[in-house]
């Protein structure tokens, strides 16, 4: 793993793709080189000392042909409303790539994907590179809300993913939760190649999908959220309980945890 | 040239290369910040604070934003100091400025104890000891809230090593000067201040604090001009170096330390939102001294001109 | 229909409409802010603070803007009580809403002087009695600092008034529950708190303190942290109703207050960056007291559950 | 005098007229209506909590018939850059119009308006207002570091304007200072009309115009500058001291006081 960088980013593009989500692509060779899925940038919304602290944002996707990386973010409070702001021309203050990312399949196994609404981002990348670069199938389970929330999917348009959609409403693909697709995958995949979970998304989500593949006694790896200060491991603030006693950092020991290593509530 | 300008200071005995140090808690034990520049650029490096037994520390959340500052509640989570010496020493001791180790416990003889282990460590440059950490349950800040307790600590500690010692005094406390006192009459060589201040935050959400320890330590700019308040006064009461922290950001603000009275500052907060702040803030006060053409030393508490009542 | 809900509070005996007070020397004597709106929609007003002569303030400047938050050192410039009775006291009341007056004292004769001569207006509320002003000479913030002088003064006023008596808390201090307590026993009928956090700034380019006094008071969005915990420590300590006040911004950081225990809030600083802060409050109040579907009272200190241990 | 208004104010335009300096048009009809030459606009820079307060800038001009008014700033800290960066179609947060104006000169006065750098941007609307409305004439002295500072000379194209630029450098105009203008004007002036002077501007240049004001024995009119917090005489911060004992309040006894109330050290 290369070191990270503090890097003032051109912003090459900041378009809302869905209400309140926006995708920004960013010029940053560096890191488009050597980031991995499920690595994150630490973000400095803005120069003034309120909002103080930065931001963490997962690494939606990442060219290194182009050089340039991309991230995908919900308006949630004060610093996303910032970023959302900004526009192409002006330039991102970030550090990165952060983080542990996703460990790539082996090879005669099964990846699952599975997230939820904003949970998105992060996996995009990882199922991309997975179809990509270990030439392999993978099922890619996404959840929103309702069709108009959407978003994504365009990053998606390989040869080797097998996407599904489900909305809590029915208003687009099936009507559920992501994990009532995974069960059922599940289900029909007893003797095949052993499956792989990646998961990103809201806690009930990877609470559920812990449940789910410690019963099947699956390998899973879930993508968490906590808030940070450094972002790189100095602070400890990010903590998240460890399942062997004590605390691991979501920021450097994660944000990707094997699912049996963590404590989610 | 700026790099032919001296703005080297001397605290407790330790000759530092410029007066900018980082501050206990936010720098890790040096590693994470390296990934960004060299650290032997630094004035000196302060460890985490370490306790005898390893500490898990508190639950999360341990950080909350507030406006231009951040509350933690971390709560003292360190390797122990037998650990530490294992695995985090040997990078430290190859360091070419001086490292200093934040020490902290629930009694005065867990503050002995560690200050007696870490002072076998060549190289080991002093102790700062910290009596004022406001999120553990016993020890920390209530030691730092009395002056006869904290003569106690430090005098425990005087006893225990023969390191230079800073005592880390708490903002939390109505007459500072008085804690400053005591702690250097029991044998403090310089004294480090502030420490964060108690605070709070409520989730009008859930209708619970935030913190499960409700209250939890304020630092950044936010309270910048209270810590700049309290190095004032007790450069006032006390005649050793002062190590002024609380919120610094800008070469500005650790300018502003100085002419207070510190003789040297420490970052904190600031490393989090901007990892190379140190570095700019050793810059700027090259170009501050240059331009002011004073030496480093004469800044030190210029602006008290006649104020000095020690 | 936002209006028929009930956000009305009881403090020391005053039924207000709502909880949302004017901070003293925030507000002058109430018209400049009533460009803006009409006053009697807030829950009360509190004057600037008042003492038994004239006083004309510190010299400038007095003013200084810190991370989210300003120093003042404006030293209670006032027209002294008499002229207040005759040039402040017939518009305010006229006012629809309980007035209270602040009152300060270089010693505790003037405390009682002033007290006396407010006593004779009739409508007038009550007395807020500030026990912790940083910037004048004397008096002041020292009665609010030590337990004794802090009775001594409320007794005082106790004994010079039949007004309800509201006292205003120092957050300069170690244990802020001794002073409450005390101020409690001595007959305050409410607290409020926090008054401003002692600060201070240095002029980098003329090396000098920014302000004469050197010292002032920092107030605004940065101090929210410190106000609330105090105002939890404070409704842990004793049991008459509290005034939350300190950075107080949002509609959320009144609820927040309100939350931890207080009663009712004040908004300080914010009249200055946003003059329809104390009423966009009041709506966010009624919104979130109707979106929860708890009554006012209930949410008094609802993020307490159990912690309570008076 | 109307009562001042909180106001989101649309903005027209934002443009740099000389280094560092910038004129901004608003939309704001209310404003523009009643606003007098000196009187101000306190504006809230950024909506985040830091910078906290508002800043104090003076009405430049204000035109009621398009309902718009200008403002002249220079970018010297935090505020002001946030001020700069902002786009038309964007919004201003403005509490206005603020404090007393000038004392419009009586019929058969002569006046003289002087201003240094910054100090320009008030005495703009002061001039039009004198020429335009009283019909009368009026020397306007205006004083610069150097010829590419100027600026504000648009403002200043009505019959009945004399105008005189000096420059620090001599690179513009008269090399020297504004007072020097002055005090030849006094000296060829001295049997006519009773001059009437009007000023803003640095500090010196303000305490020498009190100087040779009060030496000749002439009515000055002085717009000063204090750091606000209220901008509206609520929080007694702005303080200046009076001639007579005590303080004013620049925002709200002045920003213009008459040369003999106040003490400019
Ligand atoms: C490793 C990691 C990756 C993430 N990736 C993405 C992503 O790709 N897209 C996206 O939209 N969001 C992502 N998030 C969540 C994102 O960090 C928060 O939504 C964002 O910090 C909210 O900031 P704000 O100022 O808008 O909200 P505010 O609520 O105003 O923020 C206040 C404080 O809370 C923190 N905070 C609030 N929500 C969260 C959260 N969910 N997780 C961590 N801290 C939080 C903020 O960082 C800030 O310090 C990620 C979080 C983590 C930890
Ligand atoms: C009545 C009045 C009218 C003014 N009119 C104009 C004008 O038309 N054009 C213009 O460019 N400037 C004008 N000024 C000065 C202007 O207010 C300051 O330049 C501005 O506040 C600086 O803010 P900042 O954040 O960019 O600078 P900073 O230095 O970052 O500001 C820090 C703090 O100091 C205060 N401050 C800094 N300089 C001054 C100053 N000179 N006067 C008062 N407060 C100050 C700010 O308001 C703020 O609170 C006027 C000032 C007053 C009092
Ligand atoms: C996350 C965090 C952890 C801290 N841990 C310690 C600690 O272990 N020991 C200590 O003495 N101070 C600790 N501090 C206090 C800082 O060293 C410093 O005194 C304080 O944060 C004020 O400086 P600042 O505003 O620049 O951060 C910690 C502060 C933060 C923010
Ligand atoms: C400019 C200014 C003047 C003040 N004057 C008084 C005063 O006269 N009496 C008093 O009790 N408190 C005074 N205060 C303190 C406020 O009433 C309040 O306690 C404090 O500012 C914290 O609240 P805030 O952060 O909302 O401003 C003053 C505060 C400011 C900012
Ligand atoms: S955010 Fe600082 S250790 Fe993770
Ligand atoms: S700025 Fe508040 S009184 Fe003038």
């Amino acid at each position: 793993m290369r070191k990270p960088v503090v890097l003032m980013a051109p912003i090459v593009q900041n378009t809302e793709i869905a209400p309140g989500i926006y995708n920004m692509k960013l010029e940053a060779p560096d890191i488009a080189k050597t980031a991995e899925p499920g690595q994150f940038l630490h973000i400095r919304c803005s120069q003034a000392l309120a909002p103080l602290l930065r931001r963490p944002i997962s690494i939606a996707d990442a060219d290194e042909k182009n050089g340039r990386i991309d991230i995908i973010y919900r308006v949630v409070g004060e610093g996303t409303k910032l970023l959302s702001e900004k526009l192409p021309g002006e330039k991102a203050d970030i550090i990165g790539p952060l983080g542990n990312g996703f460990y790539m399949p082996p090879k005669d196994s099964y990846p699952i994907i599975i997230a939820g609404g904003i949970g998105t981002a992060p996996i995009l990348y990882l199922a991309k590179k997975i179809a990509l670069k270990s030439n392999s199938s993978a099922s890619v389970i996404l959840g929103f809300t309702t069709e108009s929330e959407i978003f994504g999917t365009d990053y998606l348009k390989c040869p080797g993913i097998n996407l599904s959609i489900t909305t809590d409403d029915g208003s687009f693909g099936y009507k559920g939760f992501p994990t009532d697709i995974l069960e059922n995958l599940l289900k029909s995949w007893k003797n095949a190649a052993p499956p792989i979970i990646y998961a990103c998304g809201p806690k009930p989500l990877l609470v559920k999908i812990k449940e789910i593949t410690q019963r099947e006694n699956i390998l899973a790896y879930l993508s968490l959220e906590q808030r940070m200060a450094c972002g790189v491991g100095a602070c400890l603030g990010c903590s998240v309980k460890s399942s062997f006693g004590g605390y691991k950092k979501v920021c450097k020991d994660g944000p990707v945890f094997k699912a049996c290593e963590v404590e989610l509530c | 040239m700026k790099d032919s300008i001296d703005i080297s200071v001397n605290i407790a005995g330790i000759t530092i290369q410029n007066p900018v140090m980082t501050a206990s808690g936010t720098f890790g034990f040096g590693r994470e910040y390296g990934d960004f520049y060299d650290v032997n650029k630094l004035g000196a490096l302060v460890t985490k604070g370490l306790t005898l037994l390893p500490k898990e520390g508190n639950p999360p959340p341990r950080i909350w934003e507030t406006p231009a500052g951040m509350l933690n509640s971390v709560g003292l989570e360190n390797p122990g100091v037998e650990k530490f010496i294992e695995e985090e020493w040997p990078y430290l001791s190859k360091l070419s400025i001086p490292v200093i180790a934040n020490i902290d416990g629930d009694t005065i003889e867990e503050y002995q104890e560690t200050a007696e282990k870490l002072s076998t460590l060549k190289k080991l440059a002093a102790l700062e000891v910290n009596i004022s950490c406001p999120n553990v349950e016993k020890g920390g800040l209530a030691f730092g809230q009395d002056p006869k307790s904290a003569f106690e600590v430090i005098e425990a500690v005087r006893k225990a090593t023969n390191l230079p010692i800073i005592a880390k005094l708490s903002p939390n406390v109505t007459h500072i000067q008085e804690i400053a006192k005591a702690a250097v009459s029991a044998g403090a060589d310089a004294l480090s201040l502030i420490n964060t201040i108690v605070g709070a935050a409520i989730d009008i959400d859930k209708q619970q604090p935030v913190f499960s320890r409700t209250f939890a330590g304020l630092s950044g700019p936010a309270v910048k001009p209270i810590a700049l308040r309290m190095v004032w006064e007790v450069c006032d009461a006390v005649d050793v170096p002062v190590i002024g922290m609380g919120g610094i950001t800008t070469w500005q603000d650790a300018v502003e330390f100085i002419l207070a009275g510190a003789t040297a500052v420490a970052v904190g907060t600031a490393n989090f939102v901007n990892p190379t702040a140190p570095l700019e803030i050793i810059e700027g006060i090259k170009s501050y001294v240059k331009m002011k053409g004073q030496s480093m030393e004469s800044l030190i508490g210029a602006a008290r001109n006649g104020k000095n009542n020690i």
